[in-house]
């Protein structure tokens, strides 16, 4: 039922976070933050959810009475932050390849020229 | 209209800036200690300053050694208008017992106009307070010169022959002080 | 076109304008230029236009995107809402964005692909404007990522300038912290109140407090604060503004920190309006507080000029905080204007920083030196914005200062709590810190002595200098005239976000028009400083002094005016002797050539030959006073001396690596969530 | 703080906190009452007769939104018409987000990024540390020789599936209204289409096939029609984002942001996608010789 | 008319002139006093004035690295500044400005006058110099925070029925300290009081604190490049900052209007700065030798500090 998905999210930020957090490798930080972002799409649509409700679609002929719908403002939110999660992993991937040039290793303890 | 005023003040607040070219310290002791209490010279105003710009009274000591020849006139060139320039002690005056030695570069006179002349191997207290203020009224009048020629220092009229033999000879250890400064009605 | 439109129009210029660049940016340089100017321009000016009906009228502009009116106490279409709360941030965001366009016209012109440069800063200021303007709750997160998106891009838009990429990656990665809690927090709402519309949360929230709503607010305070690059993430801010173009910088640190302040009011004031309560108020106050008091001795020792002028604009983001976190009517005010003089007197600063980068080449302060002379003007606009900063008193910084300190000792005195006094010495410590590095910062790269290698630096372009002027006037004027800006547009913004039923009433109620009605009367009472009757107290003074200066002694002549009398009256450029006793002799100076020069005696002067009068050398205890520049590192040796194992310490912890930054925000993350748990 | 040792244990910890708070709320939430139980509306009646909804038991913006669906938008797709009609403003703003990451990975992966400037802009003050090594990112020549592969597999495949892939797309965009999809779904399953390309033709292919600067121009000039149709709005003297619903009944100017979006999704991911295979060009020896010119 | 007494109240008495004449008495008392201490006759009660006017007279040489219009500037701005912070302390019951006087803003405005110097020192562009205002910098850190104490600890022991906005007004402290006797009377603002003791002298760079002008360690520190007019406006920036402490001392601690009868009362406030300037400057110049300074920094932060906390927690406590 939905606790089920609740946790699952909430984990999932929690272990995004510790993936930030102790990963060395940046790549793997991206990886975090894309856990992270997952965690919240996947709070996200499921606080819209409603056990028995169908996708909110007047499809012709497929609608008898007593159905109902599942929340589509949810549902429409998850879409700008499953964009917004894509546009920030492009951009960060862009940084990782111009700092593996740069700096010539993607160890983020040898990364730290702005310190101090 | 405070000109009168800042004239007399010259004379009442001196301060001496102290340049050792090259002396050996005997002079140096005497004239710190005459800002002590027994002898306080800080009761006619004299005050001892870090920098040659604040300096009215400019205190050489030492035979002015090769070596201190080079910073000797620049810290001499630093110091503003009306000032006065004193030697202390025999050494700058004639060397001392140093006299002809190649590591020395002569006496004061060759590079500035010595105002007052305290003499003696390491002068009295008593000594240094009078050439001291001797040199502080000195310092009153090159103020008022100075007022006449538009704020500049008056310019000496080519030395005269006559002005130089009319020197007179140093004087022994106790406070006989000479004015050298000869009084010159600038042409300028 | 009524006024109603005026809020999504300036919004919209900006990101129109950005994709005409994008579209038009390669084919030529005037006409990127002109589209830029114009879609900097617009904004301001309907700002402007707005603040009649908004600020004095006290009207609330409530405009429903797609005219998706509420239906019944839903609203399902999203909202701008324009109260004096926003407008006065739209304005300070204006003001910035319209500067900074200017600024970057000549400060730009030598970096390559231009275009893509105006498109994301065109399209940040877009963002940062609809961010203040919206009045929905999801439009909010979805224009700070835009926001963050744009400044990390920003921020790494120099590639090759040293420190870019690293900086600009700790911003985004840790920044998505930020953005994380923010969305969490959305959808905690958004399954407790099922709406999105703020004034329709604030309506709802008081009867639905419970954990979730608690846990929201401790997700979305951290999320903001993220954003206002407030205690654990202040890290971020320095790297990033450090590498930013200047231009960048001015926008990072001016405004991007004011929207997150302006998350931060909206939310304790507006949604959950718990400011009053003892904890909320202690929380803020608390984050404030600290950040300032960090920010201001981590700024104490850097050897950059702009890391510097970061951690300061980090611990100035402290003083609002702090002064936002009160609660009181005075406090908020203080905040409020200290947060318009921060963004100006902060964007002077950082502009004079790319002056003095785009001249010299280089920001070190323990390299550069004696500027002064070569740049006189960038030097004049810093010493103002240097005063302004540090609160001296004719300049805008002293009256908000004043004010905060006023407030958090009032507080302290109303609740008996000593925390708001402990507040209120750092605070004031902290200001001594702050005039302290930024007399470093005047030392080591203006005054002093200059290094040969800048010897032909030159003054930058007029164009550089306009935006500056226009900063440097706004500080003064906001500096000299506080009670009408405290009357015309602090004192209005104050109210309104005081008054949250005006906010739910102005959108909800009946539209456009309802107008939150005549301000809550706005009783703020300052003790009286009048800045303007100060200044012709120091006019009578001054003339009495210059009467007597000017009686009392010669004049004084320049050294050039000296010299000329010098050699008009026959003597030459050497130093002058009076009386000389033996003139005519030639000296026989000693053998040895380099060691000291010979002087030779000609006429009544002694000349060392080709050598400068050093009577207007400066005094080197004799030696020729060769470069011996004091500045950067060892100035304040005694304060750093005492407090060496406290900047040890933050040496330590601030180790430049990712994820120590990314475990102090999870820390942070997890503390203000246990304080909400347990004391909310 | 920082060293290893003492911070774990705090980490754990805060890490901890999160996850039993974040629990402990999602219980609540899970308790509460959901946010649209439409119950108060029967869909069917909704399906025949547009008008027989009241408003007045709705508890939430959604039940209102699904009540109001049929009447007010030309959409059957409940999803679509939130997304692209109730709060369009937002999807503007989402496909800024987009220009924006495109514009700003363009900056930063340029590969004309000139030392010049770099010598312009000046070093940052601790110089003190040794200069960074700046190796050209592209992998050195010697270790691409070594993978010289036949794509042949994989060329069928995508020649095959190549058609089918991009009308899937399309169908995606354009049926957005009717059956679930939309602007930004099917986008980004037409810019699959270009990963197609590069696996069996390798970057050469890329750059015969698609062209990066029409892409990013013409995704450009979708956006500028999407917020145009927005402006339209205020131009009829209402407010931006309105959606006017064709007399058909069947259309709505929401359909035409939708196509505008779906042609910017899709031009603006492979123009992401063409610029990160720029920047690795990690391409294969077969195509080789022509780039040495 | 009423132009005509502003104007005299600003030029003549608690003004201008006063404070000049007050601070040179000052000045020359301190002298002679610590003269006297050592065994010593000591320079005339004039001696102040005398410098004053020699520097005056003194050709005024402005070095070629300087930047001109800082460093002939700063001096006289530095000094009328000061001058109108003397305005804003209400003496024997003559407020000279009706400014609503605050402590707060005297506290930045004394600030300002201490960046004045700096300025004028940074823009002379000589190394001694730059140490100088390193070090005048690390003073003003170390005394504000005491300083800060004790006005939050004054404005905490009135604070109780002040109208809510002026908080720290100076006249709200004379109003309180006329119905209920000197502030100083009251045991919980002793404390305080030898905090205030303290600050003043390393505010006005006195002997044991003036590591900024420390003429034997780095040739009179800030003013190593300043000689005739500006430096003698300098100097009288000090004599005046010192009349101006005291005073401040005076009206925050020991109240204002003693009798009522103007001639007594001014009388009195002159006797009572020279008693404060006794004790705050003379004594401690007499009796140490100047500090280090991290040592200046060391004591105000620890010695001071703590006496002013414990003024602070005593008033607090409602002692």
């Amino acid at each position: 039922m939905i606790l089920v998905n609740y946790a699952a999210s909430f984990f999932l930020i929690a272990l995004g976070l510790y993936c930030m957090a102790v990963k060395k490798n940046l790549i793997k930080i991206l990886i975090g933050m894309g856990l992270c972002d997952y965690g919240t799409n996947l709070l996200v649509v499921s606080v819209g959810f409603n056990p028995g409700g169908t996708a909110p679609i007047f499809t012709a002929g497929e609608i008898h009475p007593g159905m109902f719908f599942v929340d589509p403002v949810p549902q429409a939110l998850t879409l700008t932050s499953i964009v917004i999660g894509a546009c920030t992993t492009a951009m960060v991937l862009g940084l990782i390849i111009r700092i593996k040039a740069k700096y010539g290793t993607l160890d983020s303890t040898e990364i730290r020229r702005l310190r101090g | 209209m405070f000109q009168k005023w800042i004239d007399k003040s010259m004379r009442k607040s001196p301060w001496i800036y102290h340049i050792n070219a090259g002396s050996c310290n005997g002079c140096d002791i005497e004239l710190v200690s005459v800002l002590t209490p027994r002898y306080d010279a800080e009761r006619f105003g004299f005050h001892l300053t870090g920098t040659p710009r604040q300096a009215d009274i400019v205190v050489v000591s030492g035979p002015i050694t090769m070596q201190s020849v080079d910073r000797l006139i620049r810290t001499l060139a630093q110091v503003p208008e009306p000032k006065c320039v004193v030697s202390l002690g025999s050494c700058p005056r004639s060397g001392n017992v140093f006299k002809g030695s190649f590591a020395i570069a002569g006496p004061l006179e060759k590079y500035t106009h010595v105002d007052v002349s305290v003499g003696g191997c390491t002068p009295k207290p008593e000594a240094i307070v009078a050439g001291l203020a001797k040199a502080a009224e000195i310092l009153e009048e090159k103020r008022r010169e100075m007022r006449k020629h538009g704020g500049m220092a008056p310019s000496p009229a080519v030395a005269a022959a006559v002005e130089h033999e009319e020197r007179a000879e140093f004087g022994t250890g106790d406070a006989t002080a000479v004015r050298q400064g000869a009084e010159q009605e600038a042409d300028a | 076109m009524n006024m109603e439109h005026y809020p999504i129009l300036a919004i919209i210029s900006l990101f129109l304008g950005a994709f005409l660049v994008a579209l038009f940016g390669r084919l030529n340089k005037v006409l990127r230029n002109l589209i830029v100017a114009a879609a900097v321009t617009i904004p301001l000016c309907l700002m402007i236009a707005l603040i009649a009906p908004v600020m004095i009228g006290g009207q609330v502009i409530g405009y429903w995107m797609g005219n998706w009116a509420p239906v019944g106490p839903w609203a399902i279409g999203i909202g701008l809402e324009v109260d004096a709360l926003s407008l006065f941030f739209g304005l300070v965001v204006t003001i910035a964005v319209f500067v900074s366009g200017l600024y970057s016209f000549t400060y730009m012109n030598r970096d390559d692909s231009l275009e893509n440069y105006y498109t994301l800063f065109l399209m940040l200021s877009g963002s940062l404007l609809g961010l203040v303007l919206t009045g929905d709750l999801f439009n909010i997160f979805v224009m700070i990522e835009i926001m963050t998106m744009t400044a990390v891009a920003l921020t790494a838009f120099r590639v090759d300038y040293e420190g870019a990429l690293e900086g600009a990656l700790k911003y985004m990665v840790v920044g998505s912290i930020g953005s994380t809690s923010v969305l969490v927090g959305i959808a905690m709402l958004y399954s407790q109140l099922h709406t999105l519309n703020m004034a329709q949360i604030a309506a709802a929230l008081p009867d639905h407090q419970n954990l979730v709503t608690v846990g929201a607010f401790a997700f979305l305070f951290l999320g903001f604060s993220t954003k206002a690059f407030l205690f654990p993430f202040h890290p971020l801010a320095a790297d990033a503004h450090a590498v930013a173009p200047a231009s960048i910088s001015l926008m990072i640190s001016g405004v991007i920190t004011k929207c997150g302040v302006y998350g931060i009011i909206r939310l304790a004031y507006i949604l959950y309006q718990n400011i009053n309560e003892p904890a909320v108020s202690i929380l803020i106050t608390g984050f404030g507080a600290v950040s300032c008091f960090i920010c201001v001795t981590m700024a104490f020792n850097q050897h950059d000029f702009k890391r510097l002028l970061a951690f300061h604009s980090i611990s100035q983001v402290g003083y609002v905080i702090t002064a936002v976190g009160l609660g009181t009517a005075l406090g908020l005010s203080a905040g409020l204007y200290h947060a318009m003089n921060h963004t100006l007197f902060k964007g002077l600063l950082f502009l004079c920083a790319g002056a003095v980068q785009y001249a010299t080449g280089s920001l070190d302060l323990g390299r550069l030196g004696g500027l002064a002379k070569k740049m006189p003007k960038t030097c004049a606009l810093f010493l103002i914005g240097a005063a302004s900063i540090s609160g001296l008193p004719p300049f805008n910084g002293f009256f908000s200062k004043w004010m905060i300190y006023q407030a958090s000792f009032e507080k302290g005195l109303d609740t008996g709590n000593f925390f708001y006094i402990v507040v209120c010495v750092v605070c004031l410590l902290s200001s001594v810190l702050t005039l302290a590095s930024f007399v470093k910062v005047a030392q080591s790269v203006f005054f002093g002595q200059l290094q040969p290698q800048f010897e032909n630096t030159k003054e930058v372009p007029l164009t550089m200098r306009i935006p500056m002027w226009i900063l440097a006037v706004l500080c003064i004027l906001t500096g000299v005239l506080p009670w009408e800006v405290l009357q015309k547009l602090v004192g209005p913004a104050a109210a309104a976000a005081l008054n949250a039923a005006g906010y739910i009433q102005g959108m909800l109620g009946s539209g456009a028009a309802a107008g939150a009605g005549a301000q809550a009367a706005f009783s703020m009472e300052i003790g009286f400083w009048g800045p303007v009757s100060w200044l012709c107290l120091l006019l009578i003074v001054s003339c009495a002094v210059c009467l007597v200066a000017v009686l009392g002694t010669a004049e004084q002549k320049s050294p050039e005016e000296r010299h000329e009398m010098d050699r008009r009256a026959g003597r030459t450029a050497a130093f002058t002797r009076d009386g000389f006793a033996d003139a005519g002799r030639i000296l026989k100076p000693a053998e040895k050539e380099g060691h000291y020069r010979n002087p030779v005696l000609s006429g009544t002067t002694l000349t060392f030959t080709g050598e400068k009068d050093p009577k207007y050398e400066n005094f080197f205890s004799g030696e020729e006073s060769e470069y011996s520049q004091v500045g950067g590192g060892d100035l304040f040796w005694g304060f750093k001396t005492n407090w060496r194992h406290y900047f040890q310490g933050m040496r330590r912890w601030h180790s430049g690596v990712i994820n120590d930054y990314t475990r102090y925000g999870i820390v942070a993350l997890a503390f203000v969530l246990l304080y909400a748990c347990l004391f909310l | 703080m920082n060293d290893s040792r003492a911070s774990k244990p705090v980490l754990a910890v805060s890490l901890l906190l999160i996850l039993c708070i974040g629990l402990a709320a999602a219980i609540r939430m899970a308790g509460s009452a959901p946010t649209y139980d439409g119950r108060s509306t029967d869909v069917s009646v909704l399906q025949q007769d547009a008008h027989a909804y009241d408003d007045s038991g709705a508890d939430g913006v959604a039940a209102v939104m699904v009540n109001e669906n049929n009447e007010k938008t030309a959409a059957d797709n409940v999803v679509y018409s939130v997304v692209f009609n109730y709060r369009g403003y937002d999807t503007l703003g989402e496909s800024f987000i987009l220009i924006g990451a495109i514009a700003g990975t363009t900056a930063i992966l340029r590969k004309k990024g000139n030392k010049a400037s770099a010598a312009i802009v000046g070093t940052r003050g601790d110089a003190g540390q040794e200069p960074l090594k700046v190796v050209s990112y592209r992998t050195d020549q010697k270790s691409r020789t070594k993978y010289r592969r036949k794509p042949v597999i994989v060329k069928c495949a995508a020649d095959f599936l190549l058609p089918f892939a991009t009308v899937y797309g399309w169908y995606i965009i354009l049926h957005g209204a009717m059956s679930p999809g939309g602007g930004f779904q099917g986008g980004v399953l037409a810019a699959g289409t270009v990963l197609l390309v590069y696996l069996a033709y390798g970057l050469t292919g890329i750059r015969k096939v698609f062209h990066s600067h029409f892409l990013h121009y013409s995704e450009t000039a979708a956006e500028i029609v999407y917020v145009c149709i927005g402006l339209a709005g205020i131009a009829a003297g209402l407010h931006f984002c309105f959606n006017f619903v064709f007399p058909a009944g069947r259309e709505e100017s929401a359909m035409l942001m939708n196509d505008a979006v779906g042609y910017h999704v899709m031009a603006g991911i492979s123009c992401l996608l063409i610029m990160m295979l720029e920047a690795l060009d990690t391409d294969d020896g077969s195509s080789r010789e022509e780039k040495k010119s | 008319m009423q132009i005509l007494i502003q104007l005299f109240h600003i030029l003549v008495f608690p003004g201008l002139l006063f404070d000049v004449a007050m601070g040179v008495l000052l000045m020359g008392l301190n002298n002679k006093l610590v003269a006297r201490m050592q065994n010593r006759v000591g320079p005339p009660i004039l001696q102040p004035w005398y410098d004053f006017l020699k520097c005056c007279g003194k050709e005024t040489i402005i070095p070629a690295r300087a930047k001109r219009a800082v460093f002939l500037g700063s001096p006289y701005l530095g000094f009328v500044l000061l001058i109108s912070v003397s305005m804003f302390i209400p003496f024997a019951g003559f407020i000279p400005v009706t400014m609503g006087s605050d402590l707060v803003v005297i506290l930045y405005l004394l600030t300002f006058v201490s960046v004045c110097e700096i300025l004028g020192a940074a823009s002379s562009g000589s190394p001694f110099a730059g140490v100088g205002l390193s070090r005048e910098m690390v003073a003003m850190i170390s005394y504000e925070l005491p300083f800060v104490l004790v006005i939050l600890t004054v404005a905490r022991a009135v604070g109780a029925d002040q109208p809510s906005g002026a908080v720290f007004s100076l006249e709200g402290i004379l109003a309180y300290q006329e119905m209920n006797g000197p502030l100083l009377f009251s045991p919980a603002a002793i404390p305080a009081a030898i905090a205030m003791l303290f600050v003043i002298p390393c505010e006005t760079g006195m002997h044991p604190f003036d590591i900024a002008e420390a003429e034997t360690e780095i040739c009179e520190g800030m003013l190593a490049e300043y000689s005739g007019t500006p430096l003698a406006m300098y100097r009288l920036t000090h004599m005046v900052k010192v009349y101006t402490m005291s005073s401040l001392f005076v009206a925050m601690f020991l109240g204002n209007r003693f009798t009522g009868i103007v001639p007594v009362d001014i009388l009195i406030g002159i006797l009572l700065c020279i008693a404060v300037m006794f004790i705050s400057a003379a004594l401690p110049h007499a009796v140490c030798a100047r500090l280090k300074v991290e040592q200046v920094f060391h004591f105000y932060w620890t010695v001071v500090t703590g006496f002013a906390l414990a003024g602070l927690l005593l008033v607090w406590a409602g002692v």
